[in-house]
């Protein structure tokens, strides 16, 4: 019996901090993204990722694109 | 978003009022807080440990210690660990009473250490188990990364003669899985450096744009506590054939968790003869998810409420990204530094692919660190697949627990879900609940696919990762809360 | 079919008939049967390690501990062991015999460790002897992913005052090649990594769609066995100015199969003090294949049996090729547990190729994993090749051993390829035979390139890739045999 | 000449060996083959193999395939 | 050419000179300089070690040993050193000694390892340290590959209750960061593995088509002697406030080296305790280089001089590019091998990119295996940072002389390099002495960059790379002379 | 002042052996470039760079260029 009561009380505090710390996550969340929003100028997004995906198919997609043009024009 | 955060804070109140009644009936709830408090950073900046509690903390790993390896029949480390319990001034009651269990575990540690079936057959049930999970990994999908090596770990530890997972005999080395173990898994670093890896693949994105869905990451947490009692309620009822310390049943607990570097680091902490079964079991339900958690989602919720379409998540800025790691982790080291190896190498992961300043490193963290990792990690896991310790009655126990655990979690996850989107002014699927056992991503992609039976334009992935990436946090907690307590 | 099955039994029967007449001559070589018997997994299954039998090998174990550290010098070691064995129930012979080698050892171990030049010329000697495999691996590409690091970690540990492979002083670490050896090699986990990248690199469709051709990569082993036997004579023959002990000369006879991380793992475990000039003379011959190969090809064939071309392999389904690996895997644990860390490692990378659910392992396997290995392992073995333990009559002997082993494993091949020839109805062309002795895929280049001269059609890549991998398998059983026995 | 005999033993017992684990290899690789030819209908043969060999040369061929094709009509 | 040459012989010589005249006031100069001569490969190929002398040497490590661990207040292995050092035939007179310190540590220990701040609010504070790393890698990209993981260590390593870097307590594993830090940094393992990787990045071609320019490699390690000076200096005029010994200033001045993996690899050595603030402080200051150098570059040349064009580099061929590191390898053996290791490894690195015949071992090195080690080399340097350790005025008096070593190396490369333009038939900008401190690749664009500015014709980048990785060969046989002397 | 005159003896020292180690590395590398020089014919350069610049793209850009230039002809 004394095992089961230790298993009560563990899932009792175990619930209790559990909820606690996602419930303060969510409050840091909540306030950080007000901050960032009042603050937005001071940190300006990067347009990094469209470069990035453009250049994700490589270097050899944009040599094709160069090459397919100049044979069309030839053709 | 006030009520969420209200109705979380209650719900942690009346967990906390239960506890004041249960304290009446002289159980030791008050000292559980108590000691998650002494436990706390924000304790232990303002009161570092004294030498004298230092002491303290020796003496009694040097007890424990001195039990756990009486327990496993070391006699000779146990010895050491009982001279330095005297060392430390240990009571003359503990140390003649360790010094009865060593005599006892010298005239009946045979009895005790027997398995079911004898040692060869046993190695041959364990193989075909092997083959068994080998099976399930390719020809069902069933979480191969994990189930294949773990498998072939299994089969390889079972071979007579060989010793691949024995330790060293004098002037011979010990077999090259007991290194992968002791060195990896026994360390904790192999976990540890898979949840980096982990970290650095998950974007908290889904999570950011819709902070009140991590509360559903913490009532999926239910089923690790409730499938915890079980494993205590198991132990009592079955009057010890199935037999479970309070820390198994904490290790038992976590498969609830639905996080495999969070179970098998847990459960080589407080009960490594279980590790194997408890891996085992966690990888299995989750490759199961697809599986056991529709039926739960319909049987909770109305065919109206799956059709509900949410919101369009709003667009979250690079440097929200940024912090959120930080602060996590701050959170963290002020609330429960017991869970910081697991949520800190998370957030390192994380961290590492957000800065955008250390690609490199978040490359190799999330492909060739965690490849290598995972491949030793799996068979290290293998290696506990010993016939004496998992053919018997409590792998078994384990595997009805940890489904219970995930029936529960799911369901849990889903209540919650409907008395959300009951509170709330924009409205909440109640089937996202149930992506909060986190199971990364395939417990978001069932709830997309339950949602589209439901509704052909209902895309509720991204809607779904919110809990879904919280359920780690979450678990990650709870491991950290078990750590504390039972650890 | 059928036949080269007999023929193999019958092989089999042949040299186990040798057996009953070497027997009667005293020797144990029906004991020896009785010990594989006794090894296998088969028979362990159903007659598991009885306590007793277990402390029996505790103190054999700390016995053979003994006599090694007293061999090697380190006394501190030695005496440990000595009071290990008494304290296991050695008898007063045994203990007293070992005081005796302990004694010997304290008054005359500086006339032991002697090495044939002063320290000093001795290191010169070998910073050349390492330059000397750079230039090879560079100028030459002998093997260079293994040859440069080992000729770059010989430099490296003959390098005075600086230490890089002395174990730890006190309150000084070890130098890190130390590390390196200790943590990888001594403990067999880096030849096996690289077993399970080549498991994970390798294809067993040519084997498997004509599996007679295995015969092949067993009768190549031959070069093993005699150089073991060359081994033995030499230590008798030259009144032991050459000095090997039967675990000496098996590790010598493993360079016949061709076979880096076998020869290695095989050789840390018998002979570590012979590891670097095994390892050597191993790569260097398996890069010297197209130049010892060939000739005793030609030699032994006809050209028309040189011309002749094979019948088109069958296609190979890939539910073969995913059986496979844990079959050859279930056979190893049945017959010969003690070849199952490389077996076992080999097929499990083979497995998790052809599963096609791990890829990301598998390549992880190929390539990051195995590299980092590769270089680590490398310096660890040129770890290995210090003054005095290579420059003595005994690296000639390994050596010419070495040479000799390749020179008899390839004729046997050849030989049986011709025999087999002759039974068959498909034609085999005999060059395949050559393949056998792995070399992977050096050898069976070979085969092509010697059967395009006699017949531009004859293209035997593929043919000769099956006797190729087969020999793979060939020479880890016939390393799994010599652990069993003088292991 | 004990460690020569020892020796002459270990080859005796070790080329057994290795053919009678080559021998058993082969016959359950026949035994195998007959099975799977038996019930190959059981385990259908993914064709997976072309579909990969094709796209070996990575989606940037695709696209320039594309590409290629389009600047060809309007060329 | 010639007159560069008998320039560096002049400078060694008066340095030399300058030795003769201390020797003449009773410090050991005289003597080591004999001992430098002691410790080469020349005079040990010849004189070899006697046994004796190895004797010695265990005794002294064994003394050394002993008082490190008194100092270190590990009271258990301070005894068994003591007792060590008496089999080892220590003098009655230092076994007395070391006991009167060993009871002094028991008295009064306490006192001696107290940190400024109360361990709480010290843990505190490095927490906020760490963060403050972070931001500086994040957002001013301040070395991030280094300084992300090590401000990340820094957190989780001062985090209350978890122990995260805390050794192993009887039963219970050590803290992760505590294995990454013993088995990685402790042993050298992973300076080293850096090293290798920056070896196989480097192109030692420009300094191969400019070997003169290797002399302003070696002028700026003026600086690391200066700071060592400047450490000495610091603590004998605090009265001890700031309390360094010689091994903590030649740890210290090795800041000036301006390259990580050299730094970390002699503190470990020399000054564990001192680790964490040595190397933030190094790869901060290499990251301030763009801010630290251009002013004293302007200060100490006209624009005239900024302006100077350099004659374009010829031509390097392979072979002279595989032969270099080689070369070197044998010049660091006969001349220093204290210094082995870090060349070694650096030219091992080199070798296998030049070779061309061992490019995928190469490509890991630079790649997964550089970037694994520096997760993990980050996270261990960060578990330094404990707040006893580094909350002092000692690392005030490490920044201080960080920033001297780094100004005065820049100061010394720019006037050699203003000598030699002066004495050069061809032109040489003195920019380019600048860098000779190493920090590559940073340093040569700053010299490129300043260049422009005072001509915009003026590409500096590649003939200031030769000077730059001659920097990197300088402060590793700088490294290689602290070992031996004080080592 | 006893560690200020070592430090000061640490430093001769130091620079004289960084100053002649890397005098001698000068000297060897001159050696070895005159040495080379002199037995050029015997040491042939590998033009392997510029192969490798040019397949650096990959197979990918040779495929598109042979499929542009048959698409060009077909235009
Ligand atoms: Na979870
Ligand atoms: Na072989
Ligand atoms: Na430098």
């Amino acid at each position: 019996m004394d095992l089961l009561m230790q298993g009560l009380v563990l899932m009792v505090i175990g619930m209790a901090t559990v909820f606690a710390f996602l419930v303060l996550m969510i409050v840091a969340m909540n306030r950080s993204a007000a901050f960032f929003k009042k603050f937005a100028h001071l940190f300006p997004e990067e347009e990094k990722t469209p470069a990035k995906g453009a250049s994700a198919a490589g270097p050899a997609v944009e040599i094709a694109i160069a090459l397919a043009a100049i044979k069309a024009k030839r053709g | 978003m006030k009520k969420f955060i209200t109705m979380g804070l209650l719900a942690a109140a009346v967990l906390g009022g239960a506890a004041q009644v249960q304290a009446e009936e002289g159980v030791s709830i008050g000292k559980g807080f108590e000691k998650i408090w002494h436990e706390t950073g924000i304790y232990r900046f303002i009161n570092p440990k004294t030498p004298e509690e230092k002491k303290a903390d020796k003496l009694a790993a040097a007890i424990k210690a001195a039990e756990a390896e009486i327990g496993a029949g070391h006699l000779e480390p146990a010895l050491k660990f009982i001279d330095m319990s005297a060392a430390l001034g240990a009571s003359e009651a503990t140390i003649s009473d360790l010094q009865a269990q060593y005599k006892d575990e010298i005239e009946h540690g045979d009895e005790h250490h027997k398995g079911l079936l004898p040692e060869g057959a046993g190695q041959l049930v364990m193989i075909l188990v092997g083959l068994g999970l080998i099976y399930l990994a390719i020809a069902k999908k069933f979480e191969p990364l994990l189930l294949l090596p773990i498998g072939f770990g299994a089969i390889l530890t079972n071979i007579p003669v060989a010793g691949i997972s024995a330790a060293a005999m004098p002037g011979q080395p010990a077999g090259f899985l007991y290194y992968f173990y002791t060195i990896g898994v026994e360390s904790g670093v192999f976990p540890l450096l898979i949840f980096m890896g982990v970290g650095a693949m998950t974007d908290f994105g889904p999570l950011l744009a819709n902070p009140k869905t991590a509360l559903l990451g913490a009532a999926a947490q239910f089923g690790i506590f409730i499938a915890l009692l079980g494993a205590s309620a198991m132990s009592y009822w079955t009057g010890g054939v199935v037999d479970f310390s309070l820390q198994d049943a904490a290790s038992i607990g976590i498969i609830g968790g639905a996080d495999g570097p969070t179970a098998i680091f847990l459960s080589s902490r407080l009960s490594p003869n279980l590790l194997g079964a408890i891996a085992v079991s966690a990888y299995s339900y989750m490759a199961l998810v697809p599986i056991i958690q529709p039926p739960i989602m319909r049987l909770l919720t109305t065919k109206e409420e799956r059709a509900i379409e949410m919101k369009q998540l709003r667009h979250v800025t690079k440097i929200e990204k940024i912090v959120f790691p930080l602060v996590v982790l701050l959170l963290c080291i002020l609330l429960l530094p017991s869970a910081t190896p697991l949520i800190g190498m998370l957030m390192l992961g994380n961290l590492m692919k957000e800065s955008m300043v250390v690609d490199r490193l978040s490359d190799t963290a999330q492909n060739s660190l965690i490849n290598i990792v995972t491949i030793m990690l799996g068979l290290a896991v293998g290696s506990k697949l010993a016939a004496d310790k998992f053919l018997n009655a409590n792998t078994l126990g384990i595997l009805a627990l940890g489904l219970a655990a995930f029936v529960i979690g799911t369901a849990s996850g889903v209540l919650l879900a409907k008395l959300m989107n009951k509170l709330s002014k924009d409205q909440i699927n109640p089937l996202i609940g149930s992506a909060g056992v986190s199971a990364v991503p395939m417990a978001a992609r069932v709830v997309n696919k339950v949602g589209l039976e439901a509704n052909p334009q209902n895309f509720l992935l991204m809607h779904a990762m919110g809990p879904n990436v919280a359920g780690v946090i979450g678990s990650a907690v709870a491991a950290g809360v078990l750590l504390a307590l039972v650890g």
